[in-house]
């Protein structure tokens, strides 16, 4: 024993990065100048020493195969000097020196099946999450949802042909792991019934006044049943957000019919022009449909051919809808607009109209 | 393996298309690992009921640590028994996502040592992500990760794996070096990324500039985002390249975009009331050989963003509008020290620090963790009158 | 009356000075009034202690009225006994607050008789005010009112007094016939304003235009706002002579300040994209003489604002995003009617119409009065995803 | 009694206002086409027709002697055919037909106290409340921090002098019958001492559930004090709002030493420009300091000041500190920025400054 604990390492941290810095960083780290996009998926950065890094970008599906990482590994001896990095969106990035290597680079990618893109005023890939793949919460799958999101949008993802960046992203259920508050486009999985309850299973596995008090929106009461103290659900008042349901594992949410993808638009981060902003509600609910997702590929789709359209340079789809307005937003995507789309959560009211600026369509 | 191949129509679908197929990799992976075999057949079998097959997690993990890695089981074992156990493994990545092709292969040889064959490069914290395990594999494989120079990332309620953008390394906008930041507090902080002991997860990301390329205002606890205080530089000759260059119409895309409306273009001349600049970054990002952040450098400390679960999102929330950041950053850390004493004490359960801040009132956490309250910190001073004076009697 | 004078060297420094003085006007009334020379007592002594000397009122009033008098009390009758009872009695005002000398006379008699002889013109909902009376004047005050044409107005949880700006009378800009729909409301729920049925007070307040002179949007829990659906009106030669005028600078004072940036001016021509245009009226305001509203005139109908108590000040929020505004008003008052019904039903005691529709949610509330949202109800659609699906099992 | 039913009319309403409308007004009713600022005070609307009406409008102090409503009838008379009518911030306007006899009634008014001014560009009436003249729920008196703001500020509205109108509205408890909430400047009367309770008078004036149910913060509790059944106050809790006075005369808060006046700024209503807007706060406390008030005069007439100086034409208020921003608004004002400022109340979070525009001072 005494010796496992000498063995052991802990507590080491993660190797530090200078270790697998390529050589023209370290020595110009710090001291880049500017950049350029040469071509989609292509970035020159030069530094003041007139050195020159070119970063050949990649799309990964991000869920990878020890094999896949392989053959990066192997892409980067032979055409990078055997660096690389990830980017903050899942894209692998090729971090070359000389220039003649990114032409023969991008061939190969291709043809393993790893296009290059992503740069500039495009879509980039989509942040997204485990869904049926591993996650136990999930009310829809990320993995089948991006893939055909991503094949149909896939033109602008090669090609920078759209007003500004369009970031797009997923998250299977309302924990938002894809942090989907904030991107242009967001599907976000949802559930749309009150969770069911395993009144045998719950009094060994949960505790009751834990499981009470997780509920927001306090629809969930003590209750006998069958002599057993469990919880019932006052159906009412359920808003879905499955919060019992990480606290407490004997209570479901999970419905085939009834769970699905909503969509949101209009969210930012950077702090470009406009501040950050949230998405907002522009679908409240698309069926799961696999393996394709029809209708969720459709709208998205929708949205951004509209957006390219309409929007002007160096607007994001924030932007634009603040400049044109929700009500003109909702008909040039002809889109219904409903109850559900009126905030009726805790800062309801905030969000309500309190001006009479209003943009008047004379009567048809 | 090839007795656990199973058929997957649905599955089959995606592998078509020209986005790169999750299907093809978990099928490569699938021609070594029963797991991922097994993890494949779930998946397909999922696809048909639409609903995932997953359940709760126990509690899993490496001897002395209480995050890293997440447990997981099926619902239906008798017919994925090679899933029925399928834990993820957290690692934390090196800062920036920078790799060499050996390193790469030394994790990959860990993993198919020890699991599926299956990752997610990255997660969204930024951890490597090993993907399905058993529960006996997970010492031998933090052993041998350390060995080879890795650690876990956290989980629970602990100091998440901080992440950050390339910055210095190969970016001319960074105001600070998230890089050397990151790994710093990584190091620093790793008995609080290890061992939960917080009232629920506290997330660190680093932005080396206001375009906040790793999202820190909206995904971190804590984001630090590099920003300066002087004024822009500005590069007279490539301002006129620029001009007559054809590509930007300094009026239109540049001028008229700016957020505070403080720059002015007279056809030849660019002048900036930087006095009124708010940092926004769009005018650089434009022309980025005329243009370039000022050189008094560091950057605005935010607080309290999150995903919505349970009180509605949150993003950051400025703290301290500018910070020198230089190593080994102790405001910084005094900073953090200051806010973990108080949240770690008040805090409830599964609330986090933007949640806590909101419920006591950013005045008075700010007197208890003895910073003074300026107006940068607010858009706007208080619109009710329901003012809490502590008047004495 | 002089053995009721005292002195007030606090009040007298109040007389000094340009701006016109209430004490003056309080000395005025005490040469003739026991009552009025003893607020102006009380008032002294208020400035001496820095507090007041009034009390709760009991529940005073004429008969078959629930509202229109307010009562008061002093906590130290025995100092002040021709104060001991100070109610005030709210007279409706005429719409728009237009006067003959003969009217103002005969008030002034009423009140000369029966009253302190001072009054405010006009308490802020826009009554006549009538200020400090003792009980048994009540019902003379009245009968001699209504035998002059005149009614008292609201108090306590009824439709309280209507009022509005000068509109069609004096101004250009009016979009519907303020004082006439204003006086139309009035005659047409007496019950509701002379008889507290309601969970709370009910304010109406009517607005010509956007400029919205009677501060509707801010203080009424009906603000009607009147607005215009098709293009501004332009006349070119009045804009021409505006450039030339050398008063407005077109491009500096209109266009740049043009909130939806919907106006083009290029030193000559000015046009305007009516579609984008938010009815803000700035441009009109500018150049009267050069634009006006267009044609189609009507108004936007805003429910709910009242002052903070107790959950905070609310501004009106859209709820019709344009009316036609003529006699006899059916489709706003079945608006009315049916607010009033499901507020009137299930409001809580004290609960003003505005809290009420945030606390039940502006969808439902709509659903339930029959009215189809639209997006120009918000300025946004909602950023948390906690939607309550109606989907049946 | 029959016959008393009979005599007594009711539910008549106010009268007609075309009753009190002059022949000029009758005659073009809807029918103005444009109008001028003829000069301060003096507004000139033209009709269609041709006609012209010029209204004169004078400062009142809203709380009149019947004296004074007999003199401006008599004035009416004389210069304006007997017609008259008062604004919606309780100035009264003279409706001349005949041209000449403005200068006149210009003089009159001044020589009787009542100056003209008000138009444009300028310092208008205060909307304002009753204050220690008349009711219960006074934290400071209204007519006396009018008369004493007003006459420093006399000069604005005389003149037309500023960048754009400033209303200004005074309110003697969080009530707001002066509606302060959204107006270019706000005086707002506030207590800071949570009440005092008469457990004596308590049990027989109030019903203690709808007491304890009246506090917002929940800072009321059922409490026994000498057998009787009465309330207390958790003092921590309490922020000093009086709905328990409102509901509950037995309880008070009236302070001499702790109640006084709060400053605030940047609300408005039009919809000019900007959409409406709420005061936001300046200046959490200043004493009551009868009968002049120096503390909140000095402070309002460095706002008027700074605001003159520094804004530019068309912008109120709100509208300039919006663009200049707060942290340069409470520098130039010199006024201390504390955590009284920072919302802690419902909403509390919706005004942190959510992104990293901040407008940077370099280091001095
Ligand atoms: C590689 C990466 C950082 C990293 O460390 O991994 C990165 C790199 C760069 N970003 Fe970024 N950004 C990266 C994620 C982001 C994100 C984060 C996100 O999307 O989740 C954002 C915030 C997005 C948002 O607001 O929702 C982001 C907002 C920007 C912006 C601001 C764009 C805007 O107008 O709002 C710029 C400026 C620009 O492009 O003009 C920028 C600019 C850049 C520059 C030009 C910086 C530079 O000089 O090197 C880099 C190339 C941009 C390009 O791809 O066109 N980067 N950038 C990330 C690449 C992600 C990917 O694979 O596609
Ligand atoms: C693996 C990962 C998603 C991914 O596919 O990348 C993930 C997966 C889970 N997240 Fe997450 N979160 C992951 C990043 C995030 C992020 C994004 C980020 O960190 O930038 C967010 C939004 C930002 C935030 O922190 O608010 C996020 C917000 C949540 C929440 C909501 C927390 C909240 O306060 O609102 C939960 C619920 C909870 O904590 O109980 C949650 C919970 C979970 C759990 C543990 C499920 C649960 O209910 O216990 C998921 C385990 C899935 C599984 O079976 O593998 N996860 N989670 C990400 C971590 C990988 C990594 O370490 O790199
Ligand atoms: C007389 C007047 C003030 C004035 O000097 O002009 C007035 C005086 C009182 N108001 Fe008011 N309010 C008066 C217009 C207002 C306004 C402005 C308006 O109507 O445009 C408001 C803000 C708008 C609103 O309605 O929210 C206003 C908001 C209040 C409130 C807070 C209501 C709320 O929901 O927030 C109360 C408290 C209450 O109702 O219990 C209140 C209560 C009171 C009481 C009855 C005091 C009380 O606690 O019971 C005051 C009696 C004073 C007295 O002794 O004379 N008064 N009150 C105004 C009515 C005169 C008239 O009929 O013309
Ligand atoms: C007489 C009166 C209406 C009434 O029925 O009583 C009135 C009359 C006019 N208003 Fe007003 N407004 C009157 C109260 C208001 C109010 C209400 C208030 O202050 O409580 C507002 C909203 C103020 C706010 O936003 O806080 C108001 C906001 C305006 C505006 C918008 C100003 C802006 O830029 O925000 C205009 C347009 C302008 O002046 O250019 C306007 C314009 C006008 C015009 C020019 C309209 C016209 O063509 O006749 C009138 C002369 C304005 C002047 O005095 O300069 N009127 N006006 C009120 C006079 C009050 C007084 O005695 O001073
Ligand atoms: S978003 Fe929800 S379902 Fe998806 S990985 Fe996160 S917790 Fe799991
Ligand atoms: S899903 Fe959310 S709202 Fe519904 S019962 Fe569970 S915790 Fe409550
Ligand atoms: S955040 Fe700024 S410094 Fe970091 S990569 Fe993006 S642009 Fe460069
Ligand atoms: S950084 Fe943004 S705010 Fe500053 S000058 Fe450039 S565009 Fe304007
Ligand atoms: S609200 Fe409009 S219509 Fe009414 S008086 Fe004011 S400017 Fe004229
Ligand atoms: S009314 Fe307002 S929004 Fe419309 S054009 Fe004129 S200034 Fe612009
Ligand atoms: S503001 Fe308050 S104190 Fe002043 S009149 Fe209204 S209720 Fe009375
Ligand atoms: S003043 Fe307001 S907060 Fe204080 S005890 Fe009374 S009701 Fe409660």
């Amino acid at each position: 024993m005494a010796t496992e604990t000498v063995k052991r390492k802990t507590d080491i941290g993660p190797p530090h990065y200078e270790k697998f810095l390529p050589p023209i960083i370290k020595k110009n780290y710090g001291k880049w100048k500017h950049h350029e996009i040469v071509k989609p998926g292509v970035l020159m950065h030069v530094a003041e020493s007139g050195d020159k890094l070119f970063s050949v970008r990649a799309a990964t599906p991000r869920l990878a195969s020890t094999k896949t990482l392989r053959l990066f590994a192997d892409l980067a001896d032979k055409f990078s000097g055997g660096h690389l990095r990830y980017t903050s969106r899942n894209n692998v990035e090729f971090l070359v020196t000389d220039e003649k290597q990114i032409e023969p680079l991008i061939a190969r990618l291709k043809t393993e099946g790893y296009p290059v893109g992503g740069t500039g005023p495009s879509i980039t890939n989509i942040v997204h999450t485990q869904g049926w793949v591993h996650c136990h919460s999930a009310a829809s799958d990320a993995s089948g949802v991006v893939k055909s999101v991503m094949d149909e949008l896939f033109p602008h993802f090669e090609k920078m042909d759209l007003p500004a960046k369009l970031r797009i992203a997923f998250a299977c259920c309302l924990n938002m792991c894809g942090a989907v508050h904030c991107s242009d486009i967001s599907i976000l999985g949802l559930h749309r019934r009150p969770p069911k309850v395993n009144h045998a299973a719950l009094p060994k596995m949960c505790e009751i006044p834990t499981t009470v008090a997780s509920c927001p929106t306090g629809a969930i009461r003590p209750k006998t049943v069958d002599g057993k103290q469990t919880v019932e659900i006052i159906e009412e008042q359920c808003m879905y957000c499955a919060n019992c349901f990480t606290v407490c594992p004997a209570i479901t949410l999970a419905d085939a019919e009834n769970d699905g993808c909503s969509i949101w638009v209009g969210g930012k981060v950077s702090n470009a022009r406009h501040e950050p902003m949230f998405s907002k509600l522009a679908i409240p609910f698309l069926p799961n449909n696999p393996p394709r997702w029809p209708e969720v590929v459709a709208a998205v789709k929708n949205i951004v051919e509209v957006y390219a359209k309409n929007a002007r340079k160096y607007e994001r789809m924030g932007e634009w809808i603040e400049r044109i307005g929700w009500p003109r937003f909702f008909r040039l995507a002809d889109i219904p607009f409903t109850k559900f789309h009126i905030d009726d959560f805790k800062h309801a009211g905030e969000y309500y109209r309190r001006s009479a600026h209003i943009k008047h369509m004379p009567e048809a | 393996m090839a007795d656990k191949k199973r058929s997957t129509p649905k599955l089959d679908e995606l592998e078509k298309g020209p986005w790169p197929s999750f299907v093809k990799e978990m099928k490569q992976a699938a021609e070594k690992s029963a797991t991922a075999a097994d993890a494949l057949g779930i998946l397909e079998r999922s696809y048909n009921d639409k609903i995932g097959h997953w359940k709760h997690g126990g509690i899993v993990g490496v001897k002395g640590y209480g995050g890293g890695v997440i447990g997981r089981y099926n619902d239906i074992p008798q017919d994925f028994p090679d899933v029925a156990e399928f834990h993820t493994v957290r690692v934390n990545q090196p800062a920036g996502w920078f790799y060499t092709s050996d390193a790469l292969r030394k994790l990959c040889d860990i993993w198919e040592r020890h699991g599926s064959g299956l990752t997610n490069m990255h997660g969204s914290t930024g951890d490597i992500v090993f993907l399905g395990t058993k529960t006996p594999e997970l010492e031998p494989i933090f052993s041998e990760l350390t060995e080879a120079g890795f650690d876990l990332g956290g989980s629970g309620s602990d100091m998440r794996t901080p992440s950050c953008c390339c910055g210095m390394a190969r970016c001319e906008w960074a105001c600070y070096d998230t890089m050397g930041l990151t790994y710093d507090l990584t190091m620093h902080y790793q008995d609080e990324l290890h061992r939960p002991a917080f009232p629920y997860k506290f997330k660190i990301k680093a932005a080396g500039c206001p375009n906040d390329c790793v999202a820190s205002v909206a995904r971190a606890d804590l984001s630090i985002i590099g920003t300066w205080r002087d004024n822009i530089q500005m590069n007279k000759d490539a301002v006129a390249a620029c001009a007559t260059g054809g590509k930007v119409d300094i009026g239109k895309d540049v001028v008229a975009k700016c957020p505070s409306k403080c720059m002015d273009w007279d056809g030849k001349n660019l002048s900036i009331d930087n006095g009124n600049c708010v940092r926004c970054m769009h005018c650089i990002n434009v022309m980025p050989k005329a243009l370039a952040p000022g050189k008094d450098r560091g950057a605005t400390i935010l607080v309290g963003s999150k995903a919505p679960i349970i009180e509605g999102a949150l993003l950051s929330a400025v703290m301290v509008p500018f910070l020198k950041l230089e190593a080994p950053y102790s405001d910084l850390k005094e900073l953090i020290g200051a806010m973990w004493e108080l949240w770690g004490e008040h805090g409830k359960n599964r609330e986090r620090i933007g949640e806590f801040i909101q419920r006591v009132g950013l005045g008075n956490f700010l007197e208890q963790i003895g910073l003074e309250p300026v107006p940068e910190m607010v858009t706007q001073p208080r619109t009710n009158p329901y003012i809490f004076y502590d008047v004495k009697k």
